[in-house]
């Protein structure tokens, strides 16, 4: 059988891998994994990359890849929603607004480029408190990177995605953010338009959306897509 | 450019004219032969090393004109490239490859010399340069005369037609050069390779050379024949303390017992030291000006052998030095000159014409 | 220390990759330099600025012109594709095109230096020595310019090994075919898989350490010859 | 062509840190180039393969590791912070540390082969011409290794502009204190904002080709004096 | 190490034995006068350059001893570092700076020279050099002549203490030489510069030179006083063509119109091109033993000025060349050597102890 290959947003590296897995035990279908920040991934898809389906981190890039005819407008799914969580490595209050002031540097993605750096400057204006600490943000570039710079205590707290946190070995701390505070952290996948494995890639994308594969999904610490 | 007369002969007319990178202008037009040794001789900045590098091709100027018999290396349309130039080069600094041993540096040589023409043996050419023990060093690891050796050995082994030599013994001992220098000259009588050689030293041009070019900022100012140009007053070398001329004759007697031989001029002899020379073959003999004495009348009881009859032919004080005179004899229709103090000529009362007595302290042997 | 198949695949792919990078690197770098040493043209300076203008952009926004010219719908890609010939992108050769590409000064600097200071000395011996060009270039040239071509290897090599951004952008992180070993670290510190991470990290630091103290110590061996031990 | 605030900003920091990073780098390179080229200690090759060690890590995952170590609670951060001195990460002083580790080599290697190059000779002359060994090193050595501080800068300057993987990570992209331009441009590239980008890179190019252009006119000049017209 | 009799001398042993990389060892211990010129004689490779690079400190041995007057410069606990010893070093291959000018490369020692001993000036070395028009010239630029002018310039401008020539002459010509060693020698002799002399050519070092150490494979094979040597019969170099010997006295008399000076002898007079001396002035001069010839009684009528009286001290026939015999004559105490044939020798019947005439045809005068 033909391999299937899926470019994957780097945030959701951990979650594809198991259910990689699975799906090739389930079926027998080979699949091979590519692994890039969704700007990346888009830009290689809209020059021909050879990915059968796309997994971004937004909707924004999915939707715009169909506007071009890139993806197939009805293959578009939102698989994951992200859980934001404000991480430290040492130890941290309940209370999310002293734990922010009490700290020295913050960690959060980059708004512009990672859909969890959009939802933290949202939590931050929500709670007033932006202004407040935007001279003590740094920024990754993804938000993987954030999580490195909590991890290795350069920035004692920073926004990162709960999954992150589930996965990671250090477990340190952890308050999750209420998600009235920020817009949906929605990740949605497509088929991609020149793909040659169309009915084998609707099938994945069928086993995406499957609610037991869904529930294995949140056990990564993802928020239920529909919750 | 000069109409080439004679196909057999090394034609070379080089136009440089000065630059702003450099004053130095270069505009000479030789005819040498093709055969024998031609010195090129003039004082430090005349621009010999660069008639080298114009004649081997490093060094190109369209104005001008080099041909070797009837080959084309250089005029205003063709330049023939370096590496299709059949010559052998001794550059002044040697300029061996660094990343080569001496052997290296030889090897390299003879596997582009052309095979059909090799006259020239590697292992003589080793011995000859004594260089033997250092073959596996480095050029870094060599002193200075060992590098010339090198350097020597290596042009000699491209087996070439035409040799460039730019003082190639100056770093070299007296007794090496003794050694080096009749080889060389023998060698290249043999094969026929004509020799450009650049030298400092009168004394080696004249053991060495046929014919003799000599240069001042850029121009030539003597040239010719050596014998000629040896015997003629006031030419810018026999001035020189080494002055001198060559004499050309056969060997009429030896005597192993003491080690000499006698070449006859007209109907008297002059001794000289014995060399391989057998009976009636041909020798050149050097005689240096400053050798020769001359009295008024045949004395004996002298160390000196040779005393000859002679007849005063040319007077001349020196301009530069006066306390000296150059006196130019001939003995039949062979020249010899005679450098001895103005005031010895005073008191002798030499006058053109008048037959005396030359006394040759040590006559060299050329070969 | 464990390594995944995944990892095994990397690690061989980067040294194919970058032996080859650096094999053609120097292979065309050399007459290049060459050029860039001995010519009196005005185009020199700019050349030489060209070459290397690609170390200037981040290494993934030049592999994203690259994905632009290269792309079948790109400058230079449309005229590949209508030439027959494959898309570069997300392929192996055009990992290996990418590469050269950014690693190029590194390789052009050091030999075109070697070749300035070599001087004109030992070629215009070997000019008459019956030598062509092509063969006083060969052997002569090269051969005294040796230190430069080590120093070329070494940062070629390392940089080709280490490169990242680009290989990443134009490669498309396929596994076996263009994720090499440096993708393959950085997925692994993505997925928060640090102990994985340093594994490999370690591994192509030590890898690295040993291949460039080889090519130091042929560079040592050759300078013993001409820098004798003196006080300077 | 219309740049934001941000990115000229950005433009600044950048010539900021790549002048500042090569003229550092210059000068710590000079003893270090100098002692490689001259000792015949065993530890030249180990330490040569050292200082090429930090290009064999993809930048990113170089970054990492700098973050690990320069961390309050790291091997090199606690010392410092012991001493009082305020953290690296995510200051400009990281930034020009951490670039400066990164190109080091490229400062490096061609100093070092010039010094190689220009053989003992000259120093000889020069000692026995009461010149000193820090003298003759000032006077001889460095105005004789000129082609290859030129190589240096030329390769130091456009490696650090075009540095990007570490910068990110060290960095911590805080505007007007550590977003360089290479993060800008890739900033609008993976925003998707493809005319910024072009703009900016397309700035940055030009820019640094007139740059580059200026120091090969300097060893154009240079060389002339050296190598003479000639065929060769 | 031997016990430093003498504090005012310049004391060299060296020993540097032989390594892998070399099979060249040196084992040499002199004791040199920290005045006048020594001269360093010996074939290509014979270690010359060695020596002068370890008394500049360029190669170190820690079983070498070398002192200068009073200041150790090596011994096996201390090194003086080449750059604190009052050096001048003139290279075999000039080794100037590639980046500086002509003129930059003298500015560099001049900048550097001790100033308070500043003895040898700017203009002076520029115009004997004859560099004036080359001075904005690189290196690169200049003939090999031209090169080493200007590294002879570039040490004597250091201002040293001890001058250390590696064959500076080699590479000019004749004219240039005959300006540059008597100046080399009169500013030496006026500055209390002793000079260390590498030279191939015995006429250079019997110009130049007060003392002598010839050298063969790294060992003396002769060393000592320069009138001494080459008096001597016998030694090594006496056999070399240009065996000579220095005879010194005052001047006694002048003859302005034929540019001749007399120098005496006991109650004998030698004529000599005039120099500068003035009457009463002492003078070295040079005789060549080819330039004596031997006769049995007093014969006028010759170009030949100097004839005197002499008695035959002692006769040696060359082994090497047979046709040779060298004779030593004694005027008083004054040693002459007379190279003549073996033929004449046995003619004239030459007996130790017996009267002859020696005529000397010319005379160099040293200084
Ligand atoms: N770096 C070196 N490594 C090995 N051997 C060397 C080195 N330098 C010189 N030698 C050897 O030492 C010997 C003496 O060399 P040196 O240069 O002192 O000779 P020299 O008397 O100056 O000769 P020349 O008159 O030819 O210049 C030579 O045989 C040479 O081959
Ligand atoms: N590359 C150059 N640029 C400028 N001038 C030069 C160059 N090469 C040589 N010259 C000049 O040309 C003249 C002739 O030099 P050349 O080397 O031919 O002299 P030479 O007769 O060989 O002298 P020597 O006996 O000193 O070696 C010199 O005055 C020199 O300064
Ligand atoms: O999931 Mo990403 O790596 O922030 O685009
Ligand atoms: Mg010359
Ligand atoms: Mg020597």
């Amino acid at each position: 059988a033909d391999t299937l290959h899926l470019a994957v947003a780097s945030n959701f590296i951990s979650p594809i891998k198991q259910l990689a897995q699975d799906y090739e035990e389930e079926t027998g279908q080979k699949i091979q994994l590519s692994f890039g920040s969704s700007g990346k991934l888009f830009a290689q898809i809209q020059h021909g990359a050879p990915y059968d389906i796309f997994l971004s981190a937004d909707v924004a890039k999915p939707q715009a890849l169909i506007q071009s005819q890139f993806a197939l407008a009805d293959s578009i799914v939102t698989y994951a929603k992200g859980q934001l969580a404000l991480w430290s490595v040492t130890p941290l209050g309940s209370d999310i607004k002293i734990s922010l002031q009490n700290s020295n540097r913050i960690a959060i993605a980059n708004p512009k480029l990672a859909p969890y750096g959009k939802a933290a400057q949202e939590s931050l204006q929500a709670l007033s408190l932006w202004n407040t600490v935007e001279q003590k943000l740094v920024q990754g570039e993804n938000i993987g990177q954030t999580y490195q710079f909590v991890y290795s205590q350069n920035a004692d707290i920073g926004f990162v995605a709960y999954s992150q946190v589930l996965a990671g070995k250090v477990k340190g701390n952890t308050i999750k953010i209420p998600s009235e505070l920020h817009s949906d952290i929605n990740q949605a996948g497509v088929i991609l338009s020149h793909s040659k494995n169309v009915e084998l890639s609707r099938a994945f994308m069928a086993f995406l959306m499957r609610p037991d594969t869904q529930a294995k999904i949140t056990q990564f610490g993802y928020a239920a897509p529909n919750s | 450019m000069t109409p080439a007369d004679d196909k057999k002969a090394l034609h070379i007319q080089i136009t440089q004219p000065a630059s702003k990178q450099s004053h130095f202008s270069l505009d000479i037009n030789l005819q040498l032969p093709s055969t024998g040794v031609t010195a090129l001789f003039g004082p430090s900045g005349s621009g010999k090393t660069t008639i080298l590098r114009h004649i081997a091709g490093l060094e190109v100027s369209n104005s001008s004109h080099i041909r070797l018999d009837d080959t084309i290396w250089q005029n205003s349309q063709t330049s023939l490239p370096p590496h299709k130039r059949p010559i052998g080069f001794v550059f002044q600094d040697a300029n061996l490859f660094e990343h080569l041993t001496a052997e290296g540096n030889l090897r390299f040589a003879m596997k582009r010399a052309k095979k059909d023409q090799s006259v020239i043996s590697y292992h003589d050419v080793i011995r000859l340069m004594d260089i033997d023990s250092i073959l596996a060093q480095y050029p870094a690891q060599l002193s200075g005369g060992e590098r010339q050796r090198v350097a020597i050995a290596r042009a000699l082994l491209i087996q070439p037609k035409l040799l460039l030599m730019d003082e190639p013994l100056a770093a070299l001992d007296e007794t090496l050069k003794q050694d080096i220098l009749p080889y060389l000259e023998k060698l290249c009588r043999r094969a026929n390779i004509p020799i450009i050689y650049v030298s400092h030293s009168l004394d080696e041009v004249i053991r060495l050379a046929d014919h003799m070019v000599v240069l001042d900022k850029g121009r030539v100012v003597e040239e010719g024949d050596i014998h000629t140009l040896l015997g003629k007053l006031g030419t810018s070398f026999s001035r020189y303390q080494d002055a001198s001329v060559v004499v050309v004759g056969t060997v009429t007697r030896h005597s192993p017992e003491w080690g000499l031989s006698w070449l006859t001029i007209g109907n008297q002899a002059i001794a000289f030291k014995q060399g391989n020379e057998a009976l009636g073959e041909p020798v050149r003999l050097r005689i240096q000006s400053r050798d020769v004495s001359i009295t008024l009348d045949k004395q004996d009881g002298s160390s000196i052998l040779n005393r000859l009859t002679a007849v005063v032919d040319d007077i001349e004080r020196d301009p530069k030095d006066p306390s000296q005179t150059m006196v130019r004899l001939m003995i039949d229709n062979t020249a010899i000159l005679a450098k001895i103090t103005a005031f010895s000529a005073h008191q002798l009362a030499l006058q053109k014409g008048q037959s005396v007595i030359v006394q040759i302290k040590s006559v060299a042997v050329l070969s | 220390m464990h390594l995944t198949s995944e990892d095994i695949d990397a690690i061989w792919l980067t040294l194919k990759l970058a032996s080859l990078v650096t094999f053609l690197l120097i292979i065309i770098s050399t007459p290049l330099a060459w050029w860039l040493a001995r010519t009196q043209s005005w185009l020199k300076g700019p050349i030489n600025a060209i070459v290397a203008m690609p170390l200037v952009l981040p290494p993934t926004v030049l592999g994203f012109y690259l994905l632009l010219f290269l792309s079948p719908q790109g400058a230079i890609g449309s005229i590949m594709s209508n030439m027959g010939l494959p898309p570069l992108p997300f392929s192996f050769t055009g990992l290996v095109i990418a590469s050269m590409l950014y690693s190029l000064p590194f390789v052009v600097q050091p030999i075109q230096n070697a070749f300035l200071a070599i001087g004109k000395g030992p070629l215009e011996a070997a000019a008459t020595l019956r030598s062509s060009p092509l063969n006083r270039f060969f052997y002569v040239a090269i051969p005294l310019a040796r230190p430069g071509y080590i120093s070329a290897a070494i940062l070629g090599f390392a940089h080709t090994v280490g490169e990242f951004g680009v290989v990443l952008m134009i490669g498309g992180n396929i596994a076996s075919e263009t994720r090499v070993i440096s993708i393959q670290i950085y997925d692994h510190v993505e997925a928060l898989e640090y102990g994985q991470a340093h594994t490999l990290s370690l591994l192509m630091v030590a890898f690295a350490f040993i291949v460039l103290a080889f090519l130091y110590g042929v560079q040592k061996h050759q300078k013993s010859k001409a820098v004798s031990g003196g006080l300077l």
